[in-house]
Formats: structure tokens, C-alpha cells, sequence
């Protein structure tokens, strides 16, 4: 089997999800012909036609308001946001309607919509294309909140998200779609699982999305400099897989949460305040965090340093090494 | 029964078969062919819809309703509405349409459960093709619109076998026409031709802000701009509104594409129960529009020039008294209700941290029981 | 001076916001000559006629978006979002347009924007009217975000709001509007200050808005049973005065955090974070949390049992102590 | 110069006021009084604006920009609506509206910072009544709205002092016209009648999607629905741009509401430096547009009809060569942003806790270029 780039395991994944049920479909702007900005939808419209691969009007309310719609006709709409900041006009939808329509109807209707949004920065791009609003999601009940990695587990996640019939946001780190490629594993991991990527027994640090790389590079760093990391990606933000977090801080005694989003009310919070709860004995020192600063995202020029870098995962390690 | 219909027209633009007084008008348009016995039955849907509406005022102030959304004075356009629905249509909701549900023979006590606070609406949309009550302002446009998208997506409209061709019909108010919305559905319909129709109760308020609030121009006429037929009918004439509904839902399933209708009307109560409308509106406006009422025209007409049983209004009336017996006695034992209700339908797969939340909140009810028990 | 309820005390605050300041409009849906639905604006058209009190077209982005553009003209606009669950619809123009402008332009634009939400449940409304999202306006950088909890802050905090030349979202706890009366102070508390409302030294209980009430009453609860429980009213819930937590718990030994809204990814989460962080070996027992569940708003009927109660804030108290 | 109009009309429903062929035509409600030497002063500008296009494109080749958007093919229509505007009156743009910037006076160095990722706009929208770029797709619409109804309420409508009546001008795009926000726009502009003008480039594509896939019928059509006039003009036609924008601007400062403008162009380059048009449109649609350049009607119509300078055309050419220069050279060094960019104008008064974040990132940048350093 050949490697995949990240965007090109999404592809097949789209493609086998599409082929195993004929009411999934998807939409958004600009996924037919071009492909989607990101090329994720790159020849679907052309193998499954303009009625499979919809190339919508430019309105995100519209695009989930309808989505809605088609879940109760029937079907499994695949909804692509352009990019992250995108997703606002459509939030309402989403909140109101996606995540509430099943408990509303006592259970008789199901919303199977999958929200593909590609986020996070480190592309140079301009204001909202960089945006790492998960912990906005992860804040309303009714929906489920994922975010892949690499390009196995996103050839994976969305076949298992389409699939799931409950709605999924499903985060994918836009910097890595032509990064590294990978071979597909032959099998998923459960989706709503964290998975210990790195054993290590200093320090438990928990990333997702874009930032699993930079965390099992910063902990590549601090193996040569002899401190083994554990390294989880989370997977899921919502549900949080937190027996897998606790499992490993309390062998470890300490632990570091890192995501792009900035840090105060983010994703980082609940989990620090969780493991605290439940874990209360067992740590060593704070649960510490390394996210973003709470600006709104800089101009492309400083996103290097304002993001979540190894020197800041290592200078934090250090902190709660030394705490 | 042509004799009965007059040429008369008073306002050029809104579509009128039946005048206030009852008499009968003729539209090139919308020729309406109906017996006697049909305008009898839509007169007994009438009645009955402001009964189910009466009762649920008065639970209110009873305290068994925490809150009702009256559609008094809309029931001509609500009936009208939803009696040109075939069974395979689709109707999408605001929170108004208690009319438009009788037509799909939702029982009146599953509305109920809303407004007394026991669910959030908790039926099936698939049962009676009516889907639960939408409250934020505007947002079932777009899923009826979706709706319609996956109608074409089955093949559903333009095969002209009635029994499959589909229509999608959307309620809303004049309020909600300004909506972000409701606008983005009238770009997806037109956009992809679909088989909707959205159905406008202009009824002249939202809650206190006169429809100019909203709009300096007829609302029908916005459907012209994005490439669609408009049309304006007297929303309180249930057979204007039939026949323009029958029309445009035809026009849907035949593929000819989206139709926005705007019945005029009034809304004659508050709001809702909680709202005061001294305060912003002339009860005059209201003595005024009391004299299109969509009921009396229609017993005018029966009791003046229809062959109908002599004890017809009787019995109509017996069948409204039965009706409101029943649900007030069985509105006051609407299950209340439990943990369950609260978590088991949040997910399909319920995630496990929120099992473990379920199991705290059925302990702390019970705790309460027991302590209620004490 | 008499006793005024909040209701009434926002509406002489706002009196007295557009007594002060000629740039001072109100709008939103309904507050003319109906007054609001709460009566919060009761008045305030007939005194200060229809282009400082506007009744809008029924659209919240529009109301947001217009008030942007007001702001943008040098008005100080001030918009009534008419329940918690509408605010969604003008997620957009708060998220990415009142939120980021003054940064977008490099500090050339204030956005002087008080976005006024009657929030909260307990007053057995329908479905979209008893939400609690203020977590998503204190996870975006940009926006300042508090909740009052009697008429006198009320009247004071809604004229600070207004006051400020940045953007504030102001919650307004819509079951104690027409709940007890109070007598104005004569001065207000700075805005972003928390406030120990009741001195104790056996735990610390923090909440804001419509939790502070219930956390006093708890308070008392326990003080008869001998536990005196020290309660802060929050007051901000961003920027958030951990300093004043902090001393309290580092003598307190104990924290408990109160709030309306979900706990998943709430504003108890960040709180629990940062006390875990900065006071971590003044914890005799983890950050406790005592929220709604991570469900939808549930059918009114159930709505007491639902939401944090003396009940359970007098059994979460318990665990604390007893770690 | 009235021997030069010439009373050929190709698409009835478009304002033309010169053909691709430059020759001028007339049009009834667009008398336009305007000098050759006007003409030559916009033929300067489109030429310049043009350059600034092309010097940005290049800039982006060569990593000195992130990305740019350019207006090749739109010229006409910005700078017409962009000379249209009186000083006072307010514009709000989207993203692609550099020939507008030109227009007021804005410095084109100004507007690479966002492109360049040194800054998110960074300028003031006093200094030239101009606003900071808007990248949420018709989010400015209504921005726009709202400062209209702040010169309503500063009385500067309708009181027939030229200095003193206020109009505003906001662009965007036809994709743009889907969005709830537009249409919301439309709706508050129209209930209050207020002075703004909604300027439409319908460049026929919105990325790759044509203009059919928001509407089906032509965009200025969709005003009349909300009860305001639309019109669609020649966008490349730079004389019928201002004629028609600054009727409506007219119109506006005069208390007579707003107008919708569809100016009919295309967009000539990719949607942005990042776009491959090849994957959805065909190079002959452009080639066909080519035939209608903006520019080059203006140039044939100076050179065969115009008593200009003979050595214009050249002067033209040279100060579009030194403009060129100064960009290539001034871009390069435009400040990078630093820690201060970031944190300092997030807020007016900066929370403590943020403070101590930007101490902390100040610390880090410090740290990188003392590792830098050594
Ligand atoms: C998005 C949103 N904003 C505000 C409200 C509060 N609200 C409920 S009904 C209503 C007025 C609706 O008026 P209209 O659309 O004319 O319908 P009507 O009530 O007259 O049937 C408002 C503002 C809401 N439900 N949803
Ligand atoms: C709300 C939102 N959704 C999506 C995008 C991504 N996007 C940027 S430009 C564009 C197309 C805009 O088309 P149009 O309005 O016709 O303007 P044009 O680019 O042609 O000038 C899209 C979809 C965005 N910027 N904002
Ligand atoms: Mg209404
Ligand atoms: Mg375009």
C-alpha cells in the first residue's frame, strides 16, 4: 500500500464513505470542480455527480440549515466549512438546530451531519482562515467534537464519523493535509478514543489535531536531553476519553495539555480541571497548558512563534518537571 | 353554485375567494372547484382549531400551560394551508401552527407538551409528515428547504405519478422575514428549483413591532427578487388560501420550482400568553379585523347558501365541546418528565461520561422522592 | 432611597448611561413601546424617542452588524439580545466583527458595544430560552464578558459596561429580575473585580449571575450546620480576577464553582485550571464543580432538579470538605 | 462631444455609456456632463490600479506577499463607484477593492500589510473614509448599514448642504449576495430608507462557483423585493459606473434610500494568487471577456475622439513605472509586526492577565533573537 498525504487520505476516505452508503453526500462551497480550496474533495463530484458533491450557494447557515433538512429526509450530509472562521454564520444552525433536533424530537429524528472544518494556522494565510474554535463545539451538548492527526487515523475518522448517526465536528489540522504521508492502517481505532502515540514515564502531554506533531517533536527533543514524555493524542475533544489521560498521569504525576486555541476557556481547561478532580493524589505538580495567546490570531508573519511551539512545550515540561 | 360568486375585489393584489360576508368571488387564476360539504368541513376544522386554541388559553391561566402562542384570527390561513397538503407532503412549523397540525391529524395534546414544560416538542415528524415546532425565528426555511433538496435527490417531484411527487410546505411570520434565514432559503430554493413552499402568516405583528418594522414593500413581493412567484392571499379566507396553497404546492411537485405565499391576516390575541399588547397596539385595529373573521365568513356562507344538514352547526359545536372535555382533562396528566427524557435522547450512542451524569441526576431525583416521601 | 428591582435597576442604569452620553443608543427587538419583554427598557423610547431606542427588524446579525457599524460612526450602541438562545444568529458579528475590529484596524476603531443577553433558566420558559453561553463569548479574545447578580451591580455594572470603550457582553440573570428588591450603593465596584460577598473560612464558594443567589443560600444552609462557606461573586467572568479567588483560596484551602451553564468546557473549567495552577499547594482538595449537566435546556418541568441547587451545592460542599 | 454618443444599446436591462469599442452612448437616466479631461484623469487611474494589481501579483511570486486578490478585469467598476464618492461620505469594502483605496487616497503600500501578513489591516477608516478590509463575506453590508444609520442620526441626510450630506458605499461580491448578512443589510436599509448604497461586483464568479449557483435571475433584480431600486450597469464600463453609482450616492444623501448596483464585470486573474481557474472555467470565457476591457475602451475612445495631450498616453506609462518602483521597494521593507502588534490592541484597556501573556511573549520573541543572535 502507498502512503497518503493527509488531505489525500481524507479523499479516500470521503470516497469509500460515499460508496458504502448512497445517502451520504456532500456540501459546501467550492468541493466540485475545484475540488475544495483544499483539493480534500478532489474528483468526487466527477465520480458521484452534482447531486452527491454539492456545490452550494455562499451562505454557511444555509449549508447547515439544509443539511438539517436532508438528515431528516434521510440522507448523511457532509458538510465542508472553508476554513474555520467560516463557520460563525452557521453557528446558530449548528448549536440550535444539529446538536438539539434529536433530543427535541425525543429521539425520532437523527442528525448523521459530519461538519468537516479545516482550522488551525501555520499556513501564512489571512484574518479567520487560522481559527481553532473547537472548544466552542465542545461546549454544546448534542454534538460530538474530533480532530485527526495524521493521514491513517483521518482516513478513519471520517469514515467512522459519517457513519456515526449522531453529529460530528471534525477538526482537521489544515497545515497538515501535504505534510507527512503515511501508510492507512488496516484497521481504526475506536473514534471516540485517545491513543497513547509516545510511551514515556516523565510526563503525560496530551495534543490533538495539528498539534500531535509538534508535541512528539518536542518530545523528541526531551528524549535526547533524557526525559521520556508520554505523548496522547486525544482524538476526541468531546467526549473526552479521560480514563486513557488519567490512566497514564497517574503513572506519570504530571501533566501538559497543548492546543492552537487560545488557552483561557479552551479545550485545555476542562481537561486540566477534570484531571485534577480525579487525579487529585497523583499529580506531582499542575496540570499546565500550552495553547495560544488569548489575542485573536496575528498576522501570518509573528503565527510561528505566537502558536504552540516546541520551545514552549519544552520550556513548560520543564516547568511542571522542576514544579 | 356559481350563482353564489360575485365579481367583487377589494384589494387588487391579495387573492380572495370568500368576501367577509361570505359571498363568493371568482379568481382567474385559482378557479377553486368545491362542494358544499368540503367549505362544511373546513368550517368544522375552523371551529375546532379555535376550541383546541381556547382551551389551551384558559389551561394557561390555569397554570397547567406555562405558556400558548394563540393563532386566533389565523385559522383561515392555517387550515386553508393545510388542507391542500396531500399525506406525503411535508410541513415544517414555527410554533403558531396548531391549525396546520389538526390538518395532519397530530393529536392537539402532543402540541401540548411544549408549552407545559414536559418535552420540547417530542414527536415523530415521520408519523403525520409534520415536523416538531421550530422556535428560533426563521430556521425551518432552510430545513425545508434541505428537505426539498433530498425530495429531487429521491426522484420525488415532476414524475407526475401524484402518489410520489412531493411537495415541502414551510411556515413562518412576517417577523421572520427578515431573518438571515429565511432569506438563504429563498437563494437555496431558486438556486436548485426545489419543490417548497414557503407559506408567509403575515399577521401584521412580531409580538409588538408592526410588519413596517420589517418591511416598506408587500412581503410577497420579495420572492420576485430571487427569482420566484410571489403571491399575496387574504389569510383570512380559507378557501383563497387553499386554492393558492393547492397551486403552489402543485406547482412544486410538477419541478416548477419554489412559491411564496403571504397570507394576510391578523394576529387577534397577544403574542402569547405572556405578552401585554396594550401597550404597543389600538384594540380598535382589532375590532376592525374582527370583521374579516375567517369563521364567520365561511358560517355565513353555509348557513346562507349552502345545502347542509340543518343541524350542522349542532353538531359541530357538540363535536368542539367533546373535544375541549378531552383535553382538559387529558392535558392535566401529561406524563412530567424524568431523568431519561433529560439525557437518553442528547446522543444516539450515549457517551460515557454523560451515562455517569444520567446515574447522578435519576439518584438526585430519587433522593427527592424519597425526601418528598418523608 | 427606595428598593428597586433588577429589572428596574438596569432600566435607571440605562437612564442614566444615555442621560450621560448623547451617543448612547439601545436596539434590539422590541424594546420601543413594549418596553422589552422584561420591561428592562421600559420608558426609554417615550423619554428618549425612536431613534435612541430602535426597534429593529427581527435579525440579530443584523442588530450586531448594524450596531458595529454605529460604533464605527462614533455611537455607543447598545443591543438587547431578547433571550439567551437568539444571541446564535449574531454569532458571527460578535465573534468576528465586535470582537476583532479595534484589532483589525490597529487600534484606529473602538467598538464601544454593550451586547445585553437576559440569560439563564428557572422561570419555565420553552426551549431556547433558559441558555447559558457565556463561555463562548469568554473563549474569543476581544470581548470582555460579565454577569450581574443583584440590582444594585446591575444598575452600576450595565453603566461601566456601557462606559467602557470595549466591546462587554453582559448577562443578565432574567429570574432574578423581578426577584427581590435592593437599595442602590453609592458607589460603584470596579468591573472586573470579583467581590467576597460572604466572609468564611472553611471553603470557598465562587459563582456570578443567577448562581450567586442560590450560592449564598447554600451558604447559609451550611453556616447552620457550622461550616462557613466564604462566597465570591465573580462578577466577570472575563477577564476573570483569579486574585482575588486565590487569596481567598489559599485560605480556604477549598474551592467550589457554581454556574448555570454546562459543565463541560464551562467557565468552571478555566477557574478550576487556573486556581489548580497558581495555588496548588494551597488545595486541600481538587476544584470541585457544580453546573448544569451537558445536556440540552430540559422541558421547564424538570428545570429545579436540572440546575445547580442548595441541594447540590450543599453535596458537592460536602465532598470537598470530606476529600 | 455629443458627436460622439452614439444611441446603440446592447443588453437592454445594462447601463452602458461606452461601448467596448469606445464609443460613448447615452442613456436617459444617466445624463453623464464630464470633460475628456476627466476622462483622461480616470484612464490615469485605471492604469494605475491596474499596475498596482500587477506589481502585488509579482510580489506574491516572489514570497514577498502571502497571497492577493486581484481586480484585473474590474478596474472600470472600481474606479468609477471609487470617483463617484465625495470625501465625507464613508465606504466600506471587501477584500479586492484596492482600486476603491486608490480612489480615496489610500497609499497602496497601505493595503500589502494584510496581504503580507504584517498587520490585519492596520489603518485608520477616518483618515480617508475608508474602512479596513472585511473578509467574512458580506459581513461589511451591514457595517455599512449601521453607519448610515448614524448619519441619519447626526442629520446629515437631506438637508441639501453638499458638505454636509452624508452617503455610504459598501462592495461586495456575487457570491457574496447568498448571505444571510447581505440580505439582513437589505432589510434594515430599506425599513429605515437609509443613505447607502450596495454596490455589487457580479465578476460572474464567486472562486469557482459561476453565478448560477446563487440565483437565477440577475442580481440587481433582488432590491426590488426589499423595496428599493436595483440597477445593473456596464462594469467595465468606467463612465457608466459613475454615472449610475453617483445618481444612487445622489439619491442617497438626498433621504431617498438606498439602491442596489450590479455592476456586470469579470473577474480576468484566479480568485485569489492561490486559485487554479483551470479545474472550473474554460481561458476562452476570459478571452471573450478580454474584448471588453475596461481599460482599453477608454484608450480608444482618448485616442480617436479625445483632444489630449499627445504625449499622455506616455506620462501615463511613466508615472504607472515609477508607482511600480516605489511599491517594489517600499514592500520589502515594511515593518514586520512584534509583540506588540499582537496584544496591544486587542482590547482598549488591557486586562492584567493579559498583560502578563504579552510579557511572556515578549520574553519568547526576545529569547528567539537572542538564539538568532548568536
Ligand atoms: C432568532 C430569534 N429571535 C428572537 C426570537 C423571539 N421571538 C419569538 S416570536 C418573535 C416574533 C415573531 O414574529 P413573526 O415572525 O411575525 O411571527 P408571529 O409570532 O407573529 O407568528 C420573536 C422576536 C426568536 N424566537 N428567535
Ligand atoms: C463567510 C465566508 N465564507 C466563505 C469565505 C471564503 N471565500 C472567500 S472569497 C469567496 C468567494 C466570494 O465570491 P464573491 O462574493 O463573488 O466575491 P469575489 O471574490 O468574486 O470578489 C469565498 C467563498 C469567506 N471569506 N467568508
Ligand atoms: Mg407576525
Ligand atoms: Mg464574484
Amino acid at each position: 500500500m502507498t502512503a497518503l498525504s493527509m488531505a489525500k487520505a481524507l479523499n479516500e476516505g470521503l470516497r469509500k464513505a460515499m460508496e458504502a452508503d448512497p445517502k451520504v453526500l456532500l456540501m459546501g462551497e467550492d468541493i466540485g470542480k475545484l475540488g475544495g480550496v483544499f483539493r480534500v474533495t478532489d474528483g468526487l463530484q466527477k465520480d458521484f455527480g452534482e447531486d452527491r458533491v454539492i456545490d452550494t450557494p455562499l451562505a454557511e447557515s444555509g449549508i447547515i440549515g439544509t443539511a438539517v433538512g436532508l438528515a431528516i429526509r434521510g440522507y448523511r450530509p457532509v458538510c465542508e466549512i472553508q476554513f474555520d472562521g467560516f463557520v460563525f454564520p452557521g453557528f446558530d444552525q449548528i448549536v440550535s438546530q444539529v446538536a438539539k433536533m434529536h433530543n427535541r424530537s425525543a429521539g425520532q429524528v437523527k442528525m448523521p451531519i459530519t461538519i468537516r472544518i479545516p482550522y488551525g494556522g501555520g499556513i501564512g494565510a489571512v484574518e479567520h482562515h487560522s481559527e481553532s474554535p473547537e472548544a466552542y463545539f465542545a461546549h454544546t451538548a448534542g454534538l460530538k467534537v474530533v480532530a485527526c492527526a495524521d493521514p491513517s487515523d483521518a482516513y478513519w475518522m471520517i469514515q467512522q464519523a459519517i457513519a456515526d448517526d449522531d453529529p460530528v465536528v471534525f477538526f482537521e489540522p489544515k497545515r497538515r493535509y501535504h505534510a507527512a504521508k503515511q501508510e492507512l492502517a488496516d484497521e481504526p481505532t475506536p473514534l471516540y478514543s485517545a491513543r497513547v502515540v509516545r510511551p514515556g514515564s516523565d510526563l503525560t502531554l496530551v495534543a490533538y489535531g495539528s498539534m500531535l506533531t509538534t508535541a512528539l517533536e518536542a518530545a523528541s527533543v526531551a528524549a535526547e536531553e533524557g526525559r521520556e514524555l508520554e505523548v496522547i493524542d486525544l482524538r476526541s475533544v468531546s467526549p473526552l476519553d479521560i480514563p486513557t489521560v488519567l490512566e497514564s498521569v497517574r503513572r506519570t504525576g504530571r501533566l501538559v495539555v497543548v492546543h492552537e486555541a487560545p488557552g483561557s476557556f479552551g479545550a485545555g481547561a476542562e481537561i486540566a480541571a477534570r484531571v485534577q478532580e480525579q487525579a487529585f493524589y497523583s499529580l506531582e505538580a499542575p496540570v499546565l497548558r500550552v495553547t495560544a495567546f488569548d489575542t485573536p490570531y496575528p498576522p501570518s508573519r509573528l503565527e510561528n512563534e505566537w502558536l504552540p511551539n516546541v520551545d514552549r512545550i519544552l520550556d513548560t515540561v520543564d516547568k511542571s518537571l522542576e514544579f | 353554485m356559481t350563482e353564489h360568486v360575485h365579481a367583487v375585489h377589494p384589494e387588487p393584489d391579495m387573492i380572495q375567494l370568500l368576501t367577509p360576508e361570505g359571498q363568493r368571488v371568482e379568481h382567474p387564476d385559482y378557479p377553486l372547484a368545491i362542494t358544499d360539504d368540503e367549505i362544511a368541513a373546513l368550517y368544522r376544522d375552523l371551529v375546532l382549531v379555535r376550541r383546541i386554541d381556547t382551551e389551551a388559553i384558559a389551561l394557561q391561566r390555569q397554570g397547567e400551560l406555562g405558556l400558548w402562542a394563540s393563532l386566533l384570527g389565523q385559522e383561515g390561513a392555517q387550515i386553508g394551508a393545510g388542507r391542500a397538503l396531500r399525506p406525503h407532503d411535508m410541513a415544517f412549523p414555527s410554533y403558531r401552527e396548531h391549525g396546520v397540525a389538526w390538518c395532519r391529524d397530530v393529536d392537539p395534546l402532543t402540541l401540548l407538551g411544549l408549552f407545559r414544560g414536559t418535552n420540547l416538542g417530542g414527536f415523530s415528524p415521520y408519523e403525520h409528515n409534520f415536523n416538531n415546532y421550530t422556535i428560533v425565528i426563521g430556521a425551518q426555511t432552510l430545513h425545508a428547504t434541505g428537505y426539498a433538496m433530498g425530495v429531487v435527490r429521491d426522484g420525488a417531484v415532476g414524475t407526475g405519478d401524484p402518489d410520489r411527487d412531493t411537495a415541502v410546505l414551510v411556515f413562518f411570520g412576517d417577523g421572520a422575514s427578515s431573518q438571515g434565514d429565511v432569506n438563504e432559503s429563498f437563494v437555496f430554493s431558486a438556486a436548485g428549483n426545489l419543490p417548497v413552499v414557503f407559506f408567509c402568516q403575515n399577521n401584521q405583528w412580531a409580538i409588538s413591532e408592526p410588519v413596517t418594522t420589517q418591511s416598506r414593500v408587500p412581503l410577497y413581493q420579495r420572492a420576485s427578487g430571487f427569482g420566484f412567484p410571489g403571491v399575496r392571499v387574504d389569510g383570512n379566507d380559507v378557501l383563497a388560501c387553499l386554492a393558492v396553497t393547492r397551486k403552489a404546492l402543485d406547482d412544486a411537485r410538477s419541478a416548477q420550482g419554489p412559491t411564496l405565499i403571504e397570507a394576510f391576516t391578523y394576529r387577534m390575541n397577544p403574542h402569547t400568553t405572556n405578552d401585554d399588547p396594550r401597550r404597543y397596539r389600538l384594540a380598535s385595529e382589532a375590532e376592525t379585523w374582527k370583521l374579516k373573521d375567517p369563521i364567520e365568513r365561511v358560517r355565513a356562507y353555509l348557513a346562507r347558501e349552502a345545502a347542509i344538514s340543518p343541524d350542522f352547526f349542532a353538531s359541530v359545536e357538540d363535536e368542539s365541546r367533546k373535544l375541549a372535555e378531552h383535553i382538559r382533562s387529558a392535558s392535566r396528566v401529561l406524563p412530567d418528565p424524568g431523568a431519561a427524557d433529560v439525557f437518553d435522547n442528547v446522543h444516539v450512542t450515549m457517551p460515557d461520561e454523560l451515562r455517569e451524569q444520567r446515574e447522578e441526576f435519576a439518584d438526585f431525583l430519587s433522593s427527592l422522592e424519597m425526601s418528598d416521601a418523608k
